[in-house]
């Protein structure tokens, strides 16, 4: 009985909450009011409050095709391998309250590797379906892993220096009992949030998808369910950023759980949102060189600098 | 009138008899070659007369003849010389200007796929403006193209 | 100068305004009384004189006599044939909507409205006949 | 690193309208583009030896849907200098008011464009929003959006109203500020500049020699303006400059636009404070000619040349038409080589390229003599046997 009983609640994690269903509905509004802040600051109306869960049941019941040179068995495992990754990241990421389902030692260094998988999909995925298009995608990729994925784990090394702690749990809580010191990570923060627009390929750095230039990237092949599938992986990983977020750079929950736990994490991760989506709406999309020479020219050093500052307020704050 | 004079002028001092100019209004020169002269006059043009710019090359039928329509402009005093040239139907061989000027290259593929005019030293290249499948000896613009005319043609590829 | 971030102040702006887009079946466009659209005609004015069909650049328009069966009167003794009466077939998915034949009606028996909504799935929706009431009275009959 | 082959178009995102550009690739370099255009050609030319000259104002029009008015002014000019017709003053001013608003929304429907191109929506969406104003100022004095249909042969064919006029000059105004906005948004914004400087570059030499016209050469220094060396309309009697760029590449041509917006504001509002009084067409033969005439236009994109041969007849012996983005796509495969592939749409677009201006189709098949409207079925059936040529077996579908 114990074991059927153990099964019920880990199956219950897994799919209902903080798992799959949790992340699907909430990465859908997520989406929403991206939509609805780029829209309202393109002076348009933006779409209903259901139109990301209107695309994705609609992609839902269009046909798949898979084009004859593809990777059949790949082309269709790798969206799910994506979800699959991002699905656990969320277990060690703290929401409503102070602690993670499954919070360890390290979990930080888990956590972005893990949200490095979907991008590692993303490779695949043009890979294998061997179009143009969808190869020139993929390597942009690449590229582009490279160019963000350092200034991002520097930037999160940031708080993590300054809490003496590897466990995202310690960051939140060192933050809800010192919330002052939040103030030290400004920088890493601003670093962590172009990097995310990276991360999420979003403009200005959507070039792995740069429809004017190369269709529809890596995706181009993609139809369907699979497309549906591929895309739900994104909106989830917006919500598992904006999350890791919250919990490393703007302390946490501050100690609440329950209502209150919920309605800062939901305000703190639609801040996150919001200013991703200005970030997409104040800029044009940059070519892969200049993203690759930006990266490491300004965010790397700047994530740096911020390590600094962090290792010195550490001492100011033992000494 | 008085640059209008001065190329006229100079252009009949070159070429003589063989060439009519007449300045009908302001800024405009209209001249009448036969074709084999054609890509020298272009040429002096070009070299002696400041002319930098071909608007346009236009194909016409007339009678028995073709006419081909440079438009010509010197920037100094941008005045628009259209020089025409005459050439047989039956002999429809025609000098490229690539070569003077390289920006002549789509109008003389016109005049190639439109009236089946033989530009002689043209780039090789794809088709303007008609498709690939289009039947060779079908030339669109020609008077004498008529649907009745075009019902005759085999369906393309077979 | 370059400057990052050159458009945010409008970006920050436009949050508090009202957009200015509509959703089209819902709220309906302002058009204005010179737009040109669908062609009107009134039977009652047309001569038959064909300018229009001469001058359609899509060939849409037909002005077709409707009355030959109609008898010629006799008053005083004198046989007067019969008004010749017409009716206009303007095939919509051809017209352009120029407006090139309400300008050349000599008699102003063609004219623009505002009514610019005419897409359909049907092909022979499209065919807009406009009868002269002769021809309604003549079938009751 | 082996090249791989791209093909841009004919159907792709970034070009709307049909027209082939094979890039050979190497990395992101662009080593070799082979052009492949005529996709749209509908036969305007021929068509229009079978229309009547009222007809062909329609026709000629409808060449291009951005640049309808240059299209059907330079025929009517040609008309008009064959029949020597004098045009009255009011007419003339109405057509340049028309033509000058044409090329504010052209500007700025390329700006949105551009925008797009470089992924930069938001000025996309903002330009489309302002160029709305100068729709629907079209619309009241035309009666519609883009094929304005306002030339008659002779003069115009609406009289515009004084609060019409007042109206277009209270939308100048607010457009007049947007277009500052634009002007500080496109040479200020860093992502912007990136994406525009030094990119598809074309020297004077080159603009001159592959014949560039309009923005493109004028933003690569080439001095030529049909509005003042060749005035036509009322040009010779308004004030305004020609703007030239010297920097040749994308940025130039970003500028010249945007500066060119500011002074079409200015010729309009000249106009339109002196407005000459009188009749606005004159009356036209039916029969034209015989004669021969060629005129130029200053549309948006560039110089567009139409020619005219009458035979004396109610219907022309030939008409050319030359749209200025057949000059200009010469330089196209010139400035693509060297670039990477990110550049290739913006390069594309910055010609303001309009293909079916270009390719001017009346369909006619082969074989059978048919003409007219083809069904979704007969297309479809062809299609099928097109491709079953390629190997390629649709009919299960």
């Amino acid at each position: 009985m114990e074991i059927i009983k153990e099964l019920i609640i880990g199956l219950f994690y897994i799919i209902v909450f903080p798992g799959l269903l949790f992340l699907v509905i909430y990465g859908g509004l997520s989406e929403w009011l991206d939509r609805k802040f780029y829209a309202q600051m393109q002076n348009r109306q933006g779409p209903p409050w259901y139109q990301p869960f209107a695309d994705i049941i609609k992609l839902m019941s269009k046909q798949v095709i898979i084009p004859k040179a593809a990777d059949k068995k790949m082309f269709k495992i790798l969206p799910f391998i994506a979800i699959a990754a991002i699905n656990t990241s969320i277990f060690m990421i703290p929401i409503f309250s102070n602690s993670a389902l499954y919070g360890f030692r390290g979990d930080i260094i888990a956590v972005i590797y893990l949200l490095s998988i979907p991008t590692a999909t993303l490779f695949l995925i043009g890979w294998s379906s061997t179009s143009p298009y969808a190869t020139i995608g993929s390597m942009r990729v690449l590229t582009q892993l490279f160019a963000y994925e350092v200034p991002l784990l520097i930037a999160v090394l940031g708080p993590c220096i300054l809490a003496g702690s590897w466990s995202i749990e310690d960051v939140a809580v060192f933050f809800t009992n010192n919330p002052w010191l939040m103030l030290v990570n400004i920088i890493g923060f601003l670093v962590a949030i172009v990097a995310l627009q990276g991360k999420l390929e979003r403009v200005p750095f959507d070039i792995p998808h740069a429809e004017t230039e190369i269709v529809g990237g890596v995706f181009t092949e993609y139809s369907g369910r699979l497309y549906g599938f591929m895309r739900l992986a994104l909106d989830m990983e917006m919500v598992v950023v904006a999350a890791l977020i919250n919990a490393v750079f703007l302390g946490g929950s501050f100690g609440y759980s329950g209502w209150i736990g919920l309605l800062l994490f939901v305000i703190k991760t639609e801040f996150v949102v919001f200013l991703l989506s200005v970030l997409k709406a104040a800029m044009a999309r940059v070519k892969i060189n200049q993203m690759v020479d930006f990266c490491w020219k300004w965010l790397a050093p700047f994530a740096i600098l911020q390590i600094l500052i962090c290792i010195v307020a550490r001492f100011m704050i033992n000494g | 009138m008085k640059n209008e004079e001065k190329i006229k002028q100079s252009l009949e001092k070159q070429f003589s008899d063989k060439i009519e100019v007449e300045a009908r209004s302001k800024q405009k020169l209209w001249a009448k070659v036969d074709a084999n002269i054609s890509h020298d006059v272009i040429k002096y043009m070009f070299d002696e007369l400041k002319f930098q710019y071909l608007a346009t090359i236009t194909g016409t039928e007339e009678g028995d003849n073709f006419e081909v329509l440079y438009h010509l402009q010197a920037d100094e005093h941008s005045i628009l010389c259209t020089l025409r040239a005459v050439l047989p139907i039956k002999k429809p061989d025609l000098k490229t200007i690539t070569d003077i000027i390289p920006g002549a290259i789509w109008y003389e593929r016109e005049l190639v796929d439109m009236f089946g005019i033989n530009v002689i030293g043209l780039p090789k290249g794809n088709r303007y403006p008609l498709p690939d499948g289009w039947p060779k000896d079908v030339h669109p613009l020609r008077k004498n193209l008529t649907q009745e005319e075009l019902s005759k043609y085999p369906k393309e590829g077979k | 100068m370059a400057r990052p971030l050159r458009a945010w102040r409008e970006l920050v702006k436009n949050l508090f305004r009202k957009h200015v887009t509509g959703q089209y079946p819902h709220t309906k466009p302002v058009i204005d009384k010179n737009y040109r659209a669908k062609i009107l005609f009134d039977a009652n004015k047309c001569i038959g004189c064909n300018i229009c069909v001469r001058n359609c650049p899509a060939d849409a328009i037909k002005i077709i006599q409707v009355n030959q069966d109609e008898k010629p009167t006799e008053v005083d003794g004198k046989t007067i044939p019969a008004k010749r009466k017409f009716k206009c077939v303007i095939d919509l998915a051809k017209c352009v909507y120029c407006g090139q034949c309400t300008d050349g009606c000599p008699v102003k028996a063609l004219s623009s409205s505002q009514d610019f909504e005419l897409a359909h799935f049907n092909r022979e929706a499209l065919i807009d006949e406009m009868k002269h009431p002769y021809e309604t009275e003549s079938k009751k009959k | 690193m082996p090249k791989i082959t791209v093909p841009l178009g004919p159907q792709h995102p970034a070009l709307k309208e049909p027209g082939s550009f094979m890039l050979s690739l190497e990395g992101e370099e662009i080593k070799d583009a082979v052009l492949r255009l005529g996709y749209n050609h509908r036969g305007v030319e021929k068509a229009a030896e079978a229309r009547n000259y009222v007809q062909n104002i329609y026709l000629l029009e409808r060449v291009c849907g951005i640049c309808s008015h240059a299209h059907a002014t330079a025929y009517v000019h040609n008309v008009e200098e064959i029949a020597q017709l004098e045009v009255p003053q009011r007419a003339k001013a109405i057509r340049m008011i028309v033509g000058e608003l044409e090329r504010l929304h052209s500007h700025l429907l390329w700006l949105g464009v551009a925008g797009h191109e470089i992924g930069f929506d938001t000025l996309f969406m903002y330009s489309w929003r302002d160029r709305e104003l100068v729709l629907d100022a079209l619309e009241e004095i035309s009666g519609n959006r883009v094929h304005y249909s306002m030339n008659s042969i002779g003069g115009v064919r609406r009289d515009m109203s004084n609060e019409q006029i007042k109206k277009v000059l209270g939308i100048l105004k607010t457009l007049e500020k947007r277009i500052k906005y634009y002007i500080t948004v496109g040479t200020e914004e860093s992502t912007i500049l990136a994406r525009t400087q030094g990119v598809g570059v074309l020297p004077k030499d080159e603009a001159l020699k592959r014949c560039a016209t309009g923005p493109q050469g004028r933003a690569s220094g080439v001095d030529r303006d049909v509005r003042r060396d060749n005035p036509y309309l009322l040009y010779d009697k308004v004030d305004f400059k020609v703007i030239t760029q010297d920097s040749c590449d994308v940025f130039g041509r970003l500028v010249v636009r945007a500066l060119e917006m500011v002074e079409s504001c200015k010729i309009l509002k000249q106009v339109l404070e002196n407005m000459p009084s009188g009749d606005i067409a004159v009356k036209a033969p039916i029969k034209i000619g015989p004669g021969e005439a060629v005129n130029r236009y200053e549309a948006p994109r560039g110089e567009d040349i139409h020619y005219l041969k009458a035979n004396g007849t109610d219907v022309p012996a030939r008409v050319k038409v030359r749209a200025p983005t057949l000059a200009n796509f010469e330089s196209v495969a010139y400035m693509l080589e060297g670039d990477t592939l990110a550049d290739a749409p913006l390069i594309i677009a910055a010609i303001d390229p309009c293909f079916s201006c270009t390719d001017r189709m009346s369909l006619v098949q082969t074989g059978t003599g048919k003409s007219g409207i083809m069904s979704f079925k007969e297309l479809r059936a062809y299609s099928i046997e097109e491709y079953k040529k390629k190997g390629i077996d649709f009919s299960k579908l």
